[in-house]
Order: C-alpha cells, then sequence, then structure tokens
C-alpha cells in the first residue's frame, strides 16, 4: 500500500496542471476534413460494421459489402459489436482514431441512440458515413458534410403490410398474437405501429395479446408457447416484427401440433423465412434486401469519396430516404430464395435507384 | 397466485406447457448445481451452448452440408460441452484462475467457436429424430421433457451415489480437509466442471431440437436463470448445500413465475422486474429463519 | 514380515528443517516404541508442530531421516505417511461438516464401499461402523457430521485415523495434536480411556499444552526446546514442573497464576451489572464485577456461558434483560456499541474471529480502536507507529516488525495483539476473554495471566471463560457455575481460599 | 504485474498494427476507457468487502435515462442529481443485502432485473435524445489538447478512492470485512456501515460513469450500459483483486480496465475477425488473471 500515495499525489498535481494549461474541443492532430472527395480509388478504406455475424440477415449485409468490395478491387474490413452500443461505439471511436482521410464507413447503429455519436465522430473526422436503419428524426444527414445518407425502410407500412396479408390469410376475421421487437428501437416500433394500422382497416381482426420476444428465435418460440396456451384456439394468426422471431413462432406451433392452421408473418426475408412462404407454412414476409443494403452504404461512400458524386449536389431526398422494399409472398418467395447481388446496382448513377421516398 | 388472478394459468395445457418450458433450463440448472455445490461458480453456459448448437446441428442432417450422424452427432456435442467444461476445470485447478473468470472466458471462446461454425449461414436442421424431440408427446409431455427428467434423475444420482457428486459436496464443505485425508482434489474438481459443460452441451442439442435451427444465440441468458433457478433453489453459492433436487424445485418456481406474469398480463416492460423482486423475496424468505446476528453474508 | 517387539514403531534421527529466517527444526531424535503412548510437549515454536508435519508427510524435511519399524522411509504426503501407517487428527478438526460421519471416516479410501466411483451405501456404513465398533463408539454413521457434538466428532476423527491399519499391514502410529484443547473435563476422560485402549493395538504420539494431561494419560514424554529434543521423561512420577523446567530450560514460576498479582476488588458499586438477561440459549442470568475483579464463567459444553459473553458483546441476540456499566444503563444493540461502551471481547477462535490473519499486527491491533491512530479522520502513521511499537513493546509481542501480517505471528503472540487491541484505546473497562489461552503454550499462557492481573489492577473488570477449570480457579476472584442456560451456583475464589475443581464439577453436571 | 499484462497487451497489439501506436489512436482508448475505468473502480470497493456488484451496468443504463430526461429542466443541477440518485440506488441495495442478509450476488441480481425493468419504464422504451448537452459537454474536452477530460475525470476518481482508503480507517475496515467478516465484527469494525457505504461508492460511480456516457453518445437509453456488467467485473478481477474478498486496490482496477479496453477495441481494429476475437478475447482474460493473482493471498481458489 506504499505505493499509492505517490500516484495520487502525481495524478491529483497532474489534473491540476492541465486544468490550468486548458482545455480543448478536441484532440489534437485530428479532424482534416476531406469532403472535396478526391481520394484515389486504391486508398479508399471501406468498412462495414454490423451487429454480429451470427444472425443471417446481418451476415447477408457483410456479404453484399464484400461483393461490392470486389467489384472496385478493394476489401472490406468486416466489423461486429454484438449488439453491443458501447462497444459500437468504441470500435468507431477507435477507427476514427486511425487514417480517416479516404475512410468509408456502412453502419448499422445498435439503437436510435447511438446514431448521434457515430455521426459527430465521423464529422469530425472527415470519414465518409451511410447509416442505415436506426436514426433520430431531429438528426439530418443535410446538416453534415460527410455523412451522406442515411437509408432506412418505412417500418410502418412493412408492419402494415404484412399485417392485412395476415387478415387476408386469416380471412379477416379472427384473433391474432403480436410479437413485438426489441422495445427500444424504431424499427419495433414503426412496426408495430403499422399493425394497428392495419388492425384499423380489419375490423374483423382482434389484436388478442403482445409481448416482446426481443427480435429473438429462442424467446419468440417461448412466448409464443405462453400465449398460445393462454388464448388457445382463438389464436388465428401471429404477427411477428422480424423473421426470426416469425420462425420461433413456427417451432412453437409445430411443437404445440397446430402447424398449418395458424398463419404467420414476419419481415427481413431472410433465407429460411422465404423457403417458409414457399411451403405454404409462412404467410408472408418483407425483403428489404440485406446484401443490397450491406453494399450499397459503400458504394455511395465510395463514389463520394472518389469524387464521382458530390455531397452538396445530391437531392435532400437523396440523403435520407426510404428504401425500396418487398412484400415476400408465396407467388413471388421464389425470387427472393437466393439473395444475390446485382454489380449493376453499384454503379455510381445508380446508387439512388432504389429510393422510395425521403424521410419525412 | 396466478391461479387465482388468471384461470387459465390451472388449465391441464398450461401445466404441460410450463413443465416443457422448464425442460432446458432445469438440464443447464442441473449441470450448474455440481459447480456450485463445490463453491465455485459457473459462467459459461451461453458460450457452451452455443458451440454445442452448432455442432449438433451441423452434424445431423441439415441444410449445410451432407451430415447425417444422427444420434453420434448428438454425443459429439454432447462430448464438446464436456471438453469446454475440462477447459474451465483446468484453467481453474492449473492456473488458479477463479471460476468466475475462467468459466467467463471459456464462455467467450465457446461463443467465438460457434461463430466460426455458423460462417453467415443458418443450419437448419432437418433429422427427424432431433426435431421430433421438440414435437412428439408422451404421456402429454414432449419428448424433452423426459430427456430433462431424466438428467435431474441421472444428478440425482451423481449426487448422492458417486464419488464425484460426494466429493463436489465435500469440497464445497472444506476443501482442505479432503487434502489432509489423501484425496487429490484438482482431478474431481476438473470432472465436475466437465460434467457441468455436458448438462450444457445437452442443453445445446435441445435447444436446437426446439428451434429447429443451430443458434449461436442459443444459451444466452441460461446462465444467469440458471444460478437464480439454482440459488431460489436453497443452493447455497458459498458451496456446500443443496443440490440437483433443490434446484430443480427452483426451476419450476422460476419458470411458473415467468409463466405466470404472462398469463396475467403483466406489462413486458416490468416482467424483469418483477421477477427480479420476488428472486430477491424467495432466498429472503429462505435467510429469515436461519437469520442469526453474526452470521456472514457475503 | 515380522518386526520384532523391539524395534521402535517410528524413529526420527537428526531432522531438520529451514524456514526462510527459522530453523524450525535442528536436528530433533525421536523414538515412539511400540504400543506405547508418548507424550509430546514443547513451547510454541519449539518446533512440534513441523515435526508433527513431517511425520505425515505434509512438511518434507530438509535433512535427517525418518525410520517406520527399522526402515528408513521419505514421506511426501498424508498419503505416504497413510501408507507407512501413520495418522494424525488435526488441531482443528478436520472433518467436512456436510458429508456423513461414514463418509468422513473413509474419506479417500473408501475401498469396498465405493466400486468404480459409485457408492455402496450399506457397505460404507458397514465399515464405517467396525471403525467406530473399535473405539466403542455408537455413533450412528450415517448422520451428518455437523448434527453431531465435538466429542463425537472427534471419535469420528479416530475412527478416521485408524482407517490406516488398513492400509499398512502394521499396528499404526496415531498422532494425536493438542486434542484435549476444545473439550470439557467429562468428554477429555472419555478421549484418554480411547487412548488407552489404542495402546492396545497402535502407538500413539499426543501433543498438548496441559501437562496433566500428558502426564496422567502417557507412558513417556518427550521433550522440545528450539528446534531440538532436550530430553524424555518416563511419565510415572514426573511432575508437570520438571516438564515446564525442560520445556522453557529454566524452572517455572511456581505462581503459574500469579495469584500475588491478584489486584484488590474494589467494592461499591460493580463495573458491570447483569440483570436478568435471557437469549435464546440462556435465561435470566444475573452477573455483577467489580473493577479489577476476575469473574470466571464454568459450565459443560452446552451451559450457554459461551453466548452469555457474546451477548454482552452485542454479538448473539438478547430478548431480555438489563446491562448497567458504572451504574449506568447501556443499550448494546451491537458489537460497535459494545466497543464504544468500553467493552473488549477476545473470542475464542483466534484464527477466524479474533484476527485477520493477512493483515498487518499494527491494524490489527488498531482495528477496533481507530481513534489511537488517527488524527482527526485521517490515519497519522507516526503516531500509529508510536502506539504500535509502544505496545509491543510492554506486551513483549515477537514480531519482525508492526507490518508483519499477523498470520506470520506465533499464537501466542497473536493472542498478545488481538489482546492488545482493547488495550490502546486506553478507554477499556471491562474485558471478556473466550478461552484466551486455548492453544497457547505454558510461556505464553504465562504471559497472558500476567496481563490479566496487570489490567485488572489498573481498575479493569474481567470476565474469564477459562480453558481449564484449574485456570478458571487459578486466576479468578469469584466463580458463577452455569449449567443449561441459568446460573446455578456462585462460588467466591479469593487467593487463599480456593474452591477444589470436584466441588464445581459437582455444581456443573 | 497487472501492468506488465497492460504493457505485453499494448506491445501485441502494436506489433500486429503498427499503426495502433499512434497518438490519436491511444488518446481514443482513454477516451473509450474512461466510463469502465468508473464503473470498475467503484465496484472494486465491493469486492474488497467479500461481495460483488451484478447491478452496476443497469445503475448506470438507469442513470443515463435519468439524466437525458433531467438535462431540460434541471440544467447544470442534473450531474450531481443523477449521481445522487445512483448513490441511493446503491445505498438501498447496501441495505437490503445488510439488513436482510441476503447474499449480495442476489440482491445485485434482482436489483439488475429491477433496474432496468425501471429503466424502460421511465424511459418509455426508447432513447432519450439529449438536445442540449452543454451541461456535460465538458468531459468530451481535451486536456492540453491530448488527454481526454473524461479520462482525467476517471483517473480523479480513482484518485480519490484510493486517496480515501489510504488516509483514512476505511482501508483497514474493508479489508478486514473482505478477509474476515467476523473477526472484523468482533473488533467492533462497523462492517455493516462499511458494506453499505461500499454499495453506494459502487452505485455512484455507476452514476459517473452513466454521466460519462451521455456525454460521449448525446442520448441516455434504458440499455446503453448493460453490456458493460462483464467487461467490468472482468477489468477488477484481471487487475488483479482477489474476488473473495479483503485483497486488491483500485489502481489494479484501472490498469485491468485499461487491459480489457485494449481487448475489447484494439482486437477488431488490428483486424481480427469477430469469431477468433471472441476466442482471443476469453484466453487472454484467463491469462492475465494467471499473471496478475496474487497467489500467496489467497489460499483456496473457488
Amino acid at each position: 500500500m506504499k505505493i499509492t500515495t505517490r500516484p495520487t499525489v502525481i495524478l491529483l498535481s497532474l489534473s491540476l496542471a492541465a486544468a490550468l494549461t486548458g482545455c480543448s474541443e478536441q484532440a489534437a492532430g485530428g479532424g482534416d476534413s476531406a469532403a472535396a472527395g478526391g481520394c484515389k480509388p486504391a486508398d479508399v478504406k471501406l468498412v462495414g460494421q454490423v451487429r454480429n455475424e451470427s444472425n443471417p440477415y446481418e451476415a447477408s449485409w457483410l456479404t453484399g459489402g464484400d461483393e461490392f468490395a470486389k467489384t472496385v478491387g478493394l476489401t472490406q474490413q468486416r466489423l461486429t459489436y454484438g449488439g453491443d452500443s458501447t462497444k459500437q461505439q468504441e470500435q468507431i471511436s477507435q477507427l476514427l482514431a486511425g487514417d480517416t482521410t479516404c475512410l468509408v464507413m456502412n453502419v448499422l447503429p445498435n439503437g436510435d441512440s447511438d446514431t448521434a455519436a457515430i455521426v459527430k465522430g465521423a464529422d469530425t473526422a472527415g470519414a465518409y458515413l451511410v447509416t442505415q436503419w436506426n436514426k433520430p428524426a431531429d438528426l439530418k444527414p443535410a446538416d453534415y458534410k460527410t455523412w451522406i445518407s442515411h437509408i432506412t425502410y418505412n417500418g410502418v407500412e412493412s408492419g402494415r403490410q404484412i399485417g392485412d396479408a395476415l387478415a387476408t390469410a386469416i380471412g379477416g376475421q379472427g384473433g391474432i398474437i403480436a410479437l413485438q421487437g426489441v422495445l427500444d428501437t424504431a424499427a419495433a416500433k414503426d412496426r408495430f405501429a403499422g399493425l394497428q394500422e392495419s388492425l384499423k382497416k380489419n375490423p374483423g381482426v382482434e389484436l388478442l395479446d403482445q409481448q416482446t420476444a426481443n427480435f429473438s428465435r429462442a424467446e419468440a418460440r417461448t412466448v409464443t408457447q405462453t400465449l398460445l396456451t393462454k388464448h388457445g384456439d382463438k389464436v388465428k394468426g401471429i404477427w411477428t416484427a422480424n423473421d426470426d422471431m416469425a420462425l420461433g413462432a413456427l417451432e412453437a406451433l409445430q411443437q404445440a401440433g397446430r402447424a398449418g392452421q395458424v398463419a404467420v408473418v414476419g419481415i427481413d426475408a431472410v433465407p429460411d423465412a422465404v423457403k417458409a412462404v414457399q411451403d405454404g407454412s409462412m404467410t408472408a414476409t418483407v425483403s428489404s434486401d440485406g446484401t443490397w443494403q450491406g453494399g450499397i452504404g459503400l458504394a455511395i461512400g465510395f463514389c463520394v469519396a472518389t469524387g464521382k458524386l458530390a455531397v452538396k449536389d445530391l437531392p435532400a431526398a437523396n440523403r435520407a430516404f426510404f428504401a425500396e422494399q418487398f412484400l415476400v409472398t408465396k407467388e413471388n418467395a421464389a425470387d427472393f430464395a437466393q439473395p444475390k447481388t446485382n454489380p449493376s446496382d453499384f454503379e455510381c448513377g445508380n446508387v439512388f435507384k432504389r429510393v422510395a421516398g425521403a424521410l419525412t | 397466485m396466478f391461479a387465482v388472478l388468471s384461470p387459465r394459468f390451472r388449465s391441464i395445457e398450461n401445466v404441460q406447457n410450463m413443465v416443457d418450458a422448464a425442460a432446458v433450463l432445469a438440464v443447464v440448472t442441473c449441470g450448474i448445481t455440481f459447480v456450485l455445490l463445490m463453491g465455485s461458480i459457473d459462467l459459461s453456459a451461453a458460450g457452451v451452448m452455443g458451440a454445442s448448437a452448432l455442432t449438433v446441428s451441423l452434424l445431423v442432417a441439415n441444410n449445410r452440408n451432407d451430415n447425417d450422424l444422427g444420434l453420434l452427432g448428438i454425443g459429439v456435442a454432447v462430448l464438446l460441452g464436456c471438453a469446454f467444461g475440462c477447459l474451465s476445470g483446468l484453467a481453474l485447478v492449473l492456473l488458479k484462475v477463479p471460476s468466475f473468470m475462467a468459466t467467463l472466458g471459456v464462455s467467450a471462446v465457446g461463443l467465438g467457436v460457434a461463430t466460426l461454425m455458423f460462417a453467415g449461414v443458418q443450419p437448419n436442421i432437418s433429422d427427424a429424430m432431433l426435431k421430433g424431440w421438440a414435437i412428439e408427446r408422451f404421456l402429454g409431455l414432449s419428448y424433452l421433457t423426459w430427456i430433462a427428467a431424466t438428467c435431474v434423475l441421472v444428478g440425482w444420482l451423481l449426487q448422492r451415489y458417486t464419488r464425484l457428486g460426494r466429493y463436489a459436496f465435500a469440497i464445497g464443505g472444506a476443501e482442505e480437509v479432503l487434502a489432509l485425508s489423501g484425496v487429490r482434489v484438482k482431478p474431481y474438481k476438473v470432472a465436475v466442471f466437465a460434467v457441468a459443460g455436458a448438462f450444457y452441451g445437452l442443453a445445446g442439442v435441445m435447444v436446437t431440437s426446439q428451434l429447429g435451427a443451430g443458434l449461436v444465440q442459443a444459451g444466452s441468458g441460461y446462465d444467469f436463470s440458471a444460478i437464480t433457478a439454482a440459488v431460489v433453489g436453497g443452493t447455497l453459492l458459498t458451496g456446500g448445500r443443496g443440490g440437483v433436487l433443490h434446484s430443480a424445485v427452483g426451476v419450476l418456481l422460476v419458470v411458473v413465475l415467468t409463466n405466470g406474469l404472462v398469463q396475467i398480463g403483466v406489462s413486458p416492460y416490468w416482467q424483469g422486474g418483477v421477477e427480479g423482486l420476488i428472486v430477491v423475496a424467495a432466498v429472503a424468505a429462505a435467510v429469515i429463519p436461519q437469520r442469526r446476528r453474526n452470521q456472514v453474508v457475503k | 514380515m515380522s518386526v520384532p517387539a523391539s524395534t521402535p514403531a517410528l524413529e526420527v534421527r537428526g531432522l531438520v528443517k529451514h524456514y526462510p529466517g527459522v530453523k524450525a527444526l535442528d536436528g530433533v531424535d525421536l523414538v515412539v516404541r511400540q504400543h506405547e503412548v508418548l507424550g509430546l510437549v514443547g513451547e510454541n515454536g519449539a518446533g512440534k508442530s513441523t515435526l508433527l508435519k513431517a511425520l505425515v508427510g505434509l512438511v518434507v524435511p530438509d535433512a535427517g531421516e525418518i525410520r517406520v519399524r527399522g526402515e528408513a522411509v521419505k514421506l511426501r504426503s498424508v498419503v505416504d505417511a497413510a501408507d507407512h501407517g501413520i495418522g494424525m487428527v488435526f488441531q482443528e478438526q478436520s472433518l467436512v461438516p456436510n458429508l456423513t460421519a461414514a463418509e468422513n471416516i473413509l474419506l479417500g479410501g473408501e475401498g469396498p464401499g465405493v466400486r468404480r466411483g459409485v457408492y455402496r451405501w450399506d457397505a460404507m456404513r458397514r465399515l464405517a461402523q467396525e471403525q467406530l465398533d473399535k473405539i466403542g463408539s455408537n455413533i450412528d454413521p450415517l448422520v451428518r457430521t455437523d448434527a453431531l457434538s465435538f466429542a463425537d466428532r472427534q471419535m469420528v476423527e479416530i475412527a478416521k485415523v485408524l482407517r490406516i491399519e488398513q492400509r499398512s499391514q502394521h499396528p499404526p502410529v496415531i498422532v494425536l495434536d493438542e486434542p484435549t484443547s476444545v473439550l470439557e473435563s467429562k468428554e477429555i476422560e472419555t478421549l484418554f480411556a480411547q487412548i488407552r485402549r489404542l495402546r492396545e493395538f497402535a502407538s500413539v504420539v499426543f501433543v498438548s499444552h496441559r501437562l496433566d494431561e500428558v502426564l496422567e494419560v502417557c507412558d513417556r514424554v518427550a521433550v522440545l526446546r528450539n528446534g531440538q529434543s532436550v530430553g524424555e521423561v518416563a511419565a510415572a512420577g514426573a511432575v508437570p514442573r520438571e516438564l515446564h523446567r525442560m520445556m522453557i530450560g529454566s524452572t517455572g514460576s511456581d505462581d503459574h497464576y500469579h495469584e500475588n498479582a491478584a489486584a484488590v476488588v474494589e467494592s461499591g458499586q460493580p463495573r458491570l451489572a447483569v440483570r436478568g438477561l435471557s437469549g435464546t440459549s440462556f435465561q435470566d442470568v444475573n452477573l455483577d464485577v467489580a473493577a479489577g475483579e476476575i469473574v470466571a464463567i464454568v459450565g459443560v459444553h452446552g451451559s450457554g456461558r459461551e453466548d452469555v459473553c457474546r451477548a454482552l458483546f452485542g454479538a448473539e441476540p438478547v430478548t431480555a434483560g438489563e446491562i448497567w456499566m458504572d451504574g449506568k444503563k447501556i443499550d448494546i444493540s451491537g458489537t460497535r456499541a459494545a466497543c464504544a461502551a468500553g467493552i473488549g471481547y477476545v473470542p475464542a477462535e483466534r484464527k477466524t474471529e479474533g484476527m485477520v490473519g493477512p493483515m498487518s499486527v499494527a491494524e490489527n491491533m488498531t482495528l477496533a480502536k481507530q481513534r489511537a491512530r488517527c488524527a482527526g479522520p485521517f490515519v497519522a502513521p507516526g503516531k500509529q507507529a508510536t502506539v504500535v511499537d509502544r505496545w509491543i513493546d510492554r506486551l513483549s509481542i515477537r514480531t519482525p516488525g508492526r507490518d508483519t501480517p499477523i498470520q506470520r505471528l506465533s499464537g501466542g503472540n497473536q493472542q498478545k495483539v488481538v489482546l492488545a487491541r482493547w488495550l490502546v484505546g486506553g478507554d477499556i473497562r471491562l474485558l471478556l476473554l473466550d478461552h484466551p489461552t486455548r492453544g497457547l503454550d505454558i510461556g505464553a499462557r504465562s504471559e497472558v495471566y500476567r496481563l490479566m492481573r496487570e489490567l485488572a489492577a489498573s481498575g479493569v473488570a474481567t470476565v474469564l471463560l477459562a480453558d481449564s477449570l484449574e485456570e478458571a480457579i487459578g486466576m479468578a476472584d469469584r466463580i458463577l457455575v452455569m449449567n443449561d442456560g441459568r446460573v446455578v451456583s456462585e462460588v467466591g475464589c479469593p487467593a487463599g481460599g480456593k474452591p477444589s475443581p470436584l466441588d464445581l464439577v459437582k455444581e456443573m453436571v | 504485474m497487472p501492468l506488465i499484462a497492460l504493457l505485453a497487451l499494448v506491445v501485441a497489439l502494436a506489433i500486429a498494427d503498427p499503426g495502433f501506436l499512434t497518438q490519436r489512436s491511444l488518446t481514443a482508448v482513454a477516451r473509450t476507457a474512461a466510463p469502465l475505468i468508473v464503473l470498475a473502480a467503484a465496484a472494486t470497493l465491493i469486492v474488497l468487502c467479500g461481495g460483488i456488484d451484478l447491478s452496476i451496468a443497469a445503475v448506470a443504463s438507469l442513470s443515463t435515462v435519468l439524466l437525458a430526461l433531467w438535462l431540460p429542466h434541471l440544467g447544470g443541477l442534473a450531474t450531481p442529481a443523477v449521481i445522487l440518485a445512483a448513490a441511493s440506488i446503491g445505498a438501498v441495495q447496501g441495505v437490503a443485502h445488510v439488513l436482510l442478509r441476503i447474499p449480495s450476488f442476489i440482491v445485485t441480481l434482482g436489483g439488475m432485473s429491477i433496474l432496468s425493468a425501471i429503466a424502460l419504464v421511465v424511459s418509455g422504451a426508447g432513447t432519450v435524445r439529449v438536445v442540449d448537452d452543454s451541461t456535460v459537454k465538458w468531459l468530451e474536452l481535451y486536456v492540453g489538447g491530448y488527454v481526454p477530460m473524461s479520462f482525467v475525470m476517471a483517473l480523479v476518481v480513482v484518485a480519490l478512492i484510493a486517496l480515501m482508503l489510504k488516509l483514512t480507517p476505511l482501508r483497514s475496515w474493508i479489508s478486514a470485512t473482505g478477509y474476515s467478516e467476523s473477526a472484523a465484527r468482533l473488533a467492533g469494525t462497523p462492517v455493516d456501515l462499511v458494506k453499505i457505504g461500499a454499495f453506494v461508492v459502487s452505485g455512484a460511480g455507476a452514476g459517473f460513469a452513466a454521466i460519462m456516457l451521455v456525454s460521449r453518445q448525446f442520448s441516455g437509453g434504458p440499455t446503453m450500459a448493460d453490456n458493460l456488467l462483464l467487461p467490468a467485473v472482468a477489468a477488477i478481477v484481471v487487475g488483479g483483486t482477489a474476488i473473495t474478498g479483503g485483497h486488491g486496490s483500485v489502481w489494479r482496477s484501472l490498469a485491468g480496465a485499461l487491459v480489457v479496453t485494449l481487448l475489447r477495441v484494439g482486437l477488431p481494429i488490428v483486424g481480427v475477425p469477430s469469431a477468433y476475437e471472441q476466442i482471443l478475447y476469453g484466453v487472454v482474460i484467463v491469462i492475465a488473471v494467471t499473471l496478475t493473482l496474487d497467489w500467496s493471498k489467497v489460499s483456496i481458489i473457488k
């Protein structure tokens, strides 16, 4: 214990000294903004960041990113943060502490709350950034120089689309249960809002119960099991906020011996869900095309970094937009069975082709 | 209490449902109980279950490769769990890392191995037997429940009738005495962790059967739930007290609690909180009768 | 293989063991004959425990040899020693509390009780019963050990040690390390009967601090001093004083209990007055202790005297009763309140309750009276050094320094530090001493007694739970006898008018 | 010893990616480590008392929500108010642990769930944005242009706790409680108060960590800090503080927190794929504990 006094004193005096020498807003040596976009293609560094590789949808992101990187002769640095907001921030700030002049990031923020910090960090460091899915409404790419775009999907619409599909499947009459996603996400809230819109349109459909299963297959199975016992045969359909939960619900139905009698809908169009739609055990899902998402963010950033697009020329509608999404039903499921990328989607002239409307 | 609040709660169906829902947790808790009896702790369930879930789903008939090993694949997955347990145990006895950290490390390794095997595409199982475990019923209960019941029985026999079980008990009671009596404690510690690992391995297989697919997150949350269940059942964290049957009761309590909350329609926001409160209350109630002024509580 | 009866069962020649800075064993010789009870005595630090550990393979000696029935052996572990027929009953009871007696007896060598790792409970029971029968104990082998009384547990230990007979085909050598230190007198009698029985088929090494006991039960007594053998005496006809002289190297004081230093008891208002104190294991206890007075409470195991003592210190719940100090009623809600009231407590379990082993002498000494080393709310290192050094000096505590962890000190010195803890504050009015000399050798005991006398002389009131009746009689001015949670009688015990132990025993049972 | 582990790790990372050893990169590590340091250092006291606090992350998460909610109304007062609230949460848990005699593991395990639920309800299960972050912005400054203010504050917290222990009898009381609670109690140590105090400090630390998180992320979220629990406990143990109590120090936790932070952010940045990253994390943590544990002070390892 003898050693403790000295470092303590040194530290306290250091911090005092520091207070006297004054503070600055940012770390020295950072932030040489390169919004001009004069990078050589070979100098561009591509980074894709998602929660984890152990989920098919996000894994397809990284695949898409890799495929795009291949078309321009680069490799993508794959980052995963295991659904841990703090870890995501830590990775980003570490990344931004390196060479940021030609850095292009395609980021899936863990939640709305995480976006602001990522954006501010990238803006200060002058790194090109495309974010997807999560963003607080009052944070706008238009206010920043290197935050090129924010891409998201109209959750209300997808929630309503599958809600309607579900209503049709059960003949517009009967009880359904809903499994919500992680409650602290815009996606979960929007999708549920969509379901409520759909319920208004279909007065015959009654929402018996709603619980969260946190976007997780395992939790969805347990919750469904419980709700099935609680409501018994009144349950005609199950609305879930993503496909993982839909698949969990399917397992629960199978175990309850009610497979095929209850309609299930989900969102994301992961391969298993598409297959389930194909063989009829699921009614519908919505595809946002994960591989495209993984590639497009990098493509937009690459085009701006190499000067083929200029941020200031982009129309407001392209800075924050809903991307096109597709309702997958038995009829068109075959088209979505194998996720594939189309290199032409990633050409600089085409990167904004799927804009389905400005984000309001 | 829940029975009063929700008539559905009492239904036979719901009882079946609850018992079925307890299956996986019961197996995990069985394993963790042995470790807790020694006075150690085990946080590796999540990682080990993830690794075994992926292993089994890649070894039985699935959509990723042409393997169709059936029971053999299940055996390999259980053995893998066993090996991870060994790893925890070896880190504890050879490197002298406290079990808390050793198992946390092994859990991370397990998740890493699972992610490696996952390789971006979810392996769905098509093995009829394994899928059947979750669906087929015998006397109204799913096969998984019977497997869990067997595990509890095996666990109890292990604890009551084998040297391993009795020594695990004794290590929690007075480890130094064992050494003075000429018992080499270390191999038993490793063996106990290995047995626990095997239970987690089996639990991973069971989750795979339930979900029809191998998930890296197959075991997430089970580590703390199992400790909670064991403690609610009366197994002490300090070791030497409690046992598999205590833990089985704890599992039922925890499952009834979760199920009951959903049944009476408690808002999902509050559920976790109410569970936490009841766990604390359960332990507090258990402690009150033996409360003495000078007892040490850590 | 038969061994001539004249060959010693165990022979130790020139055993040497160094520890950093200490020569624990410095050429010890020891002979244990067949079917003999050998006493082994020596002050703390004389090397007894190191020697015993060497005998059972817990310590590997640096030089010298150990011969078992004439054959030189190397003992590397307890198992090694057991294979050669040497076993030990440890001072701190070494049973696993949550296992059955049978399991404890057979621990580590279940033999046919466990086949391929699977327990045969009936066989376990039978095997354990065989061991228990040998010592004539009627304990149920399948009862959990923590449900047994202290004495029964000791029986289990002996039964456990006797199992080494099966390992070697010879009469075993049983080492009993301080077996009597926590037993009541009646239990001791039972134990001695066991030891005499053991002699029929084994050799026994009996280690104790109580020289009268050693002489009573042993055939021969070997004395250790400073890691060397300093002599042997035949027990028959020897007197404790002779042994004592050999142990400390000179004739011990005749006045073991320093009776001539007994304080003058102040009459008038008592320092401590207890009225109708009741708790879970005692009822309606009344007790007066005057300043300068030493009051001993005696009673058998379960008489409730330990709990009364702890209750006075706020460490045991009280259901009724009043406690007055110097005429003021005080409320003892916890140990903090007791400390503040000037009460100090020396627990019986020194290692687990008395001291904090890994912490320094200085920290242990100032633990209760932080003010003694503080200036305002802060620790003043200079003040601490002065205070601690002064008490180290005054109580002649042998320690390398005040910053040495207390666990590195010998038992006697540890106990002095624990006592000093209550003295550094200078505000002590009542001392509760729960077996303050347990596990201490004669020299250390004597110093503790002297200290008690000095404190009494300075006006401190003392409640003593003595280690033996003899000690109670020797030290106390007055003795209360407790039986089944009640004070059944009070015996005056002035210097020159001491009651006989027999009288007290009659009241106790 | 923890310092050796720290140095070894820095060297290994620098070899894997020479760009890692730049000043900017290290600055980022320091900034990242700050909340973890505070969490770990404050919770160290409970570990020293022989207990464990599993609720620190949940307290921190709840605190971020409270801070974000209170900033518009209380302004500058929100910071002390949040720390006070977090400290009182700690106090409640401490009192429950001491009075109800429930093991700290259970109390804080329950506390973790309860506080998470409260955070969800209070925040409406959503993120609470901080629009005007001027009052917490000072934590995002850089002292002398190089050292992040949050890191400096973390060091100050560690130093303050260390000084408090060093200069007052608290150190003796805490160690005695951790090594042998019954001995401490029988020496009149205010064991209960010491434990409650440790919980209060732990809570306050979690509150302060929350302020750092909010200043970094411009928002509060009901699950924001949840994933810091195991890293914080790992930091304490990697630092070499005995999980059984008694032996250790907050300085060790500081070193431990830096080791854990380097592992968390260093491995992916130098290009280790995520699967191997987890495996390496597990292995390195175990090795680090092996290096830092002082075996002479701990007899039986559970």
